[in-house]
């Protein structure tokens, strides 16, 4: 239901440039990675904290994102490093948060679940279920109040959809009509509860209409499919005609957090979707459509790699916070 | 000098700091036609339009949610919460949100809010519409909390809250709305953490809160009577706290009431006679005394709800048993 | 749209025994001569605090409690009145709570916003809007449990549906498969908030889709109508089929409370509801059909009149609490 | 004797009062199948089913009032928040609805229901998920407060937070989980409002609340090598509060040392401090110290939490600043 074949057309109507469609390539790989060895780090006992992994998930961060202005807003979630990578962030002040240094995008306050740049739009990633929810929509008032022709998004997983903020947020947004966007990544479970005990309906899209604005449910491992999906929002928010909403259907690899076990998943659930990795998927796809060649991807990947560890080092080498710091930055 | 009610002290705050500043904006429940439960934005819609005194929808975790993305992206909202007792709905967005971005993120957020909102009982209202829960938001780091007790202090504290650049509550009583007083016609600004010296005494220091200011004054005032000098502080914001004043006060007088109609059990009293106690135990000749709201919900009858609320005749009460 | 002809014609089917007309008109009354005499006694400074008064809303509750049980459960609001007399309340003893006596529901320490009757299934009104949603779902949860065979009912207003509250006790509700009924009474405003401000679409019962749940909207100043939802629902929820969505479009009389000019609202709005009021509206149904003549009708208005006399008798004879009293029924 | 994990402790209370009672059920995120973040109802699910435990949707405001709901209708639910900064969207429900129903109906309403979550930081998991509140709990009249820091108290206060016929909240700390300690075979149940004597003394006293009893202990230890004798308490519930117990320990010692993560400003040291201060003024040498969270959100990196949060070196510096 939800709009699915609207936005299977709408995907060649607004099919990406080449260069845009490597670029989402370039950032899809560039979550991989990161998320690939942070992973690593933390099981290796280097990274304090705990660490949500968005792997598997990457081609909604990278879709919906390329469709956004370096000035437009994002709030994200505790599972939040692939829409600030998206949104344009170095991998190695990322790491250097993970790792809890000044060099760190929070100086190491913030750690894994808050990584931040306002620079960048990036109102922060969010402890708390929902909590961004609001927050974005507020930065889309603000918006359409200074008339700058920013939008906001919000990203939330499936489980937040239940949530109160969820609720009033998009309510205020679309009698306001905000220039915001609500994307939804389904990724079916939350934490060890799924979809189907989270709520009756099966698509969260079918939600939209309660709230008199647009909602499509689209295939969230498919980078083309949701950058179509966000450019009609984007477009309608742009335009002043009020927020939309874009459910992304994808799947965690791994379990909740790093150590999660995940065994309240159906282990061929598991296989199927990692069989279905959206990265190899896309590269097919562009090499088909012979935006980039098999040679090309893996100069990429190799790029990336090396930044990765540039990103490590860089990391391993910044100072730690004194502990006089954190009497620091609490009020303005 | 103009002797205006407390209510138009607050709305004359908010129109001098909107006309002032364009970013700053107003978002509640029915404030702008409605003019506000209380009637302390009557007639800003007029002037500002329905974009800048923004009525909202039934969504207080929307309404502070909306007040703090906008607060961090360049405008300085006022968010009216209706009731204190509200704020139960938007606590994470106050609590979490608010008050810790700033440090979350290493110091970028600038989260330029006032939450508005009125506590107090005795007006038969209830448990649930009655609460006075400025401890609360003190407990929590990030959060500064004015409690105006007189028009002078809610316009020049509330002007010093819309240019903080940082998340303030602010407290007004509904009780104090219909109260006057003299206010000052060329502009002036109150800053935060100064307490005010109400009325000089040498007898016994009494500390007070909000509405509690009053009854402070009229107890003083009854107690000169009698030839008992009583000093009355009030100390405007309990975050952050000018305890410094009052540790002056109280070593001259060795002796301190603390009153305010908050539940008396983890009240700002506690915290007030603790800091006091640990600057100068030595020089309290008897212990702190508190007078504040009993430890029980808000009942709705008013001879319950006096009993439960302190008045002027508790702080009489208490300041004589401490002399 | 949302189902107003499936209501007109199950109006038909589902239409009460004469018996039962003659109770819901008389539940009418009740409720109209409670309300009238207590904005008298009110503007007359005899009642503290502040009133909510329901004028012109009497048809949603009598018709919304004709289809309970004694043992069903309620969940009421700030506007509460109308729903414990539809319940099944004695007008004495709610009219000295109003007055703060000892003899009232509450002891005098709830007041018109707090009425609550735990022997009749009224878990209180509440003065939080949204406060008692959840509630509601917990007794509905509760008595699926014990198997008890009750309903829970939420009443609530059109604004309460902007509640975080709202939306996760529905959702909560619909995906446990309770015996849970939403009642929202949609008098258009909330405060001086007009729904056309609180929402994007006119029929609050279309967010019912969004939870996968039925959801009609009835005349909810047709008595009639009102019941016929309300048996749908109820056979549903007895039935282990889950919660129903009734939204009843009706209109109050006065502003938000008393002494609220209601500035915000036309005048002839308002006049146009008033000249439509839904209990002569009803009493002309009755004789047409029979069931209840002028005459008796007039005699139903007399015998609650007196009911009224002596209700604000006892009241006022009624004595006041001591003020320790406050310093009871704290803790269990 | 059995020496059980904390977490198991409340898992077997749990177990137990659910065999007892056939009305009391669990409803929480993640506690059946996945057996909570913690594991504390990990197996549950087995003997007692999906019905009686529960996992919900993710919507702590409607899990609050699902267990408002039941509990005033024949059931005792015992829900989990399963962190105490969540409830922050629940609050409503838990503190003008759970905690004032009964009074607002005039005694009428029975909520027999638990509210369990956790606190405390100590994990590097940052400002949203550290927070340790019990005080915003323990200023509103209604509820009772409970913070066990034993797998013996654990089990004894959870299976009479289970069968008080109010509301509860039953603050676990994170770190404890997989801490160790002796628990009796035979069924016992600690009474609320009884402090815990957890070493005797006779130079100062130490009153800690949750994880800090750990650390008052290892001070103790510490201190008693160099000759200091420290009295430990540990009040195991703040709401109700055994005073006497303390001023007792105080009247003997004169010196009090107050230990808690949560923030200090109007935190229950404060509360401590000043009903001590109240009672027993006059046999206090010192004034009342205060080891508490720094007035700070949570950081992440470990070397600032570590900074933020005190231990037990604090608490030996704190005593020796005392004599
Ligand atoms: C208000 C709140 N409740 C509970 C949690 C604990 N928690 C963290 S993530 C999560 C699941 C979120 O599910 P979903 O929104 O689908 O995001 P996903 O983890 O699947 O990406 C939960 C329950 C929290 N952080 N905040
Ligand atoms: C959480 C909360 N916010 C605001 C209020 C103040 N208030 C009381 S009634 C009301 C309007 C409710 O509108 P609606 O739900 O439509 O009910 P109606 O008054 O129209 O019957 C408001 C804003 C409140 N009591 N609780
Ligand atoms: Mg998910
Ligand atoms: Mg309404």
């Amino acid at each position: 239901m939800a709009g699915q074949p609207v936005c299977a057309a709408a995907r060649e109507l607004s099919a990406p440039t080449p260069d845009l469609m490597r670029s989402i390539h370039l950032t899809m790989v560039r979550i991989r990675r990161f998320e690939e060895r942070a992973v690593e780090l933390f099981m290796a006992q280097e990274l304090p904290g705990f660490l949500h992994s968005c792997l598997g998930q990457e081609a909604v961060p990278a879709g919906a994102c390329a469709a956004l202005r370096d000035t437009d807003y994002i709030t994200s979630t505790h599972r939040g490093h692939g829409h600030v990578i998206a949104k344009g962030l170095r991998l190695d002040r990322m790491m250097a948060e993970l790792y809890g240094r000044t060099t760190g995008y929070c100086k190491g306050k913030g750690g894994s679940m808050h990584i931040a740049d306002f620079s960048k739009g990036i109102l922060g990633a969010n402890g708390i279920v929902g909590g961004g929810i609001p927050i974005a929509a507020g930065a889309a008032l603000s918006a359409k109040m200074r008339q700058s022709g920013q939008v906001s998004v919000a990203f939330f997983g499936d489980g937040a959809a239940s949530q109160g903020s969820f609720h009033e947020s998009v309510n205020m947004a679309a009698v306001w009509a905000l220039p915001a966007i609500f994307v939804c990544e389904n990724n079916q479970y939350a934490v060890s509860t799924h979809g189907s005990r989270q709520r009756v309906i099966p698509d969260v899209a079918a939600r939209a209409a309660g709230y008199g604005i647009p909602g499509v449910t689209v295939d969230g491992n498919d980078p083309l499919a949701v950058y179509a999906a966000m450019v009609e929002a984007v477009e309608r928010a742009r335009g002043g005609h009020g927020p939309s909403f874009v459910e992304c259907r994808t799947y965690k690899w791994l379990g909740h957090y790093v150590g999660d076990p995940g065994k309240y998943r159906p282990a061929e659930e598991v296989a199927q979707w990692k069989a279905a990795d959206p990265l190899p998927r896309y590269e097919r796809e562009l090499a088909a459509r012979g935006v980039l060649s098999p040679e090309e991807s893996e100069l990429v990947h190799a790029q990336v790699a090396r930044e990765i560890e540039e990103a490590v080092e860089f990391a391993r080498l910044s100072p730690h916070p004194k502990p006089e710091d954190a009497l620091e930055d609490v009020v303005a | 000098m103009s002797n205006i009610f407390y209510k138009e002290a607050v709305r004359d705050a908010l129109r001098e700091e909107m006309r002032r500043d364009e970013r700053v904006f107003l978002l509640g429940l029915d404030i702008g036609r409605f003019g506000g439960t209380y009637k302390a934005t009557d007639g800003l819609v007029d002037e500002f339009g329905e974009e800048r005194v923004r009525d909202t929808p039934l969504s207080e975790a929307a309404i502070a949610g909306a007040a703090v993305g906008s607060a961090m992206t360049g405008l300085r909202p006022v968010a009216e919460i209706m009731y204190i007792d509200f704020t139960t709905i938007a606590m994470d967005q106050i609590v979490n949100q608010a008050a810790k971005l700033r440090y979350m993120s290493g110091g970028q957020a600038h989260i330029p809010v006032v939450f508005r909102t009125q506590e107090g009982a005795g007006r038969s209202s209830a448990a649930q519409h009655a609460q006075s829960l400025e401890a609360w938001f003190a407990h929590i780091p990030g959060l500064k909390v004015a409690l105006p007790s007189t028009p002078f202090d809610a316009k020049g504290l509330l002007k010093t809250a819309v240019r903080d650049d940082g998340p303030v509550m602010f407290i007004e009583h509904k009780l104090l709305y219909n109260s006057r007083g003299e206010v000052p016609e060329q502009e002036y600004l109150i800053p935060f953490g100064q307490a005010n010296i109400c009325r000089e005494g040498s007898d016994v220091t009494v500390v007070a809160l909000s509405r509690m200011v009053l009854r402070a004054l009229e107890a003083a005032a009854e107690l000169e009577r009698e030839g008992i000098s009583v000093e009355v502080i009030d100390p405007r914001t309990v975050a952050p706290l000018d305890i410094e004043t009052i540790v002056k006060s109280v070593e001259k007088t060795g002796r301190l009431v603390v009153a305010h109609e908050a539940y008396e059990r983890c009240g700002m009293g506690a915290e007030i006679a603790t800091q006091v106690m640990e600057r100068g135990l030595y020089f309290l000749e008897k212990p702190v005394r508190r007078v504040c709201g009993r430890n029980v919900p808000v009942p709705f009858a008013p001879v319950m709800e006096n009993y439960v609320i302190p008045g002027a005749a508790e702080i009489v009460k208490a300041v004589k048993e401490l002399l």
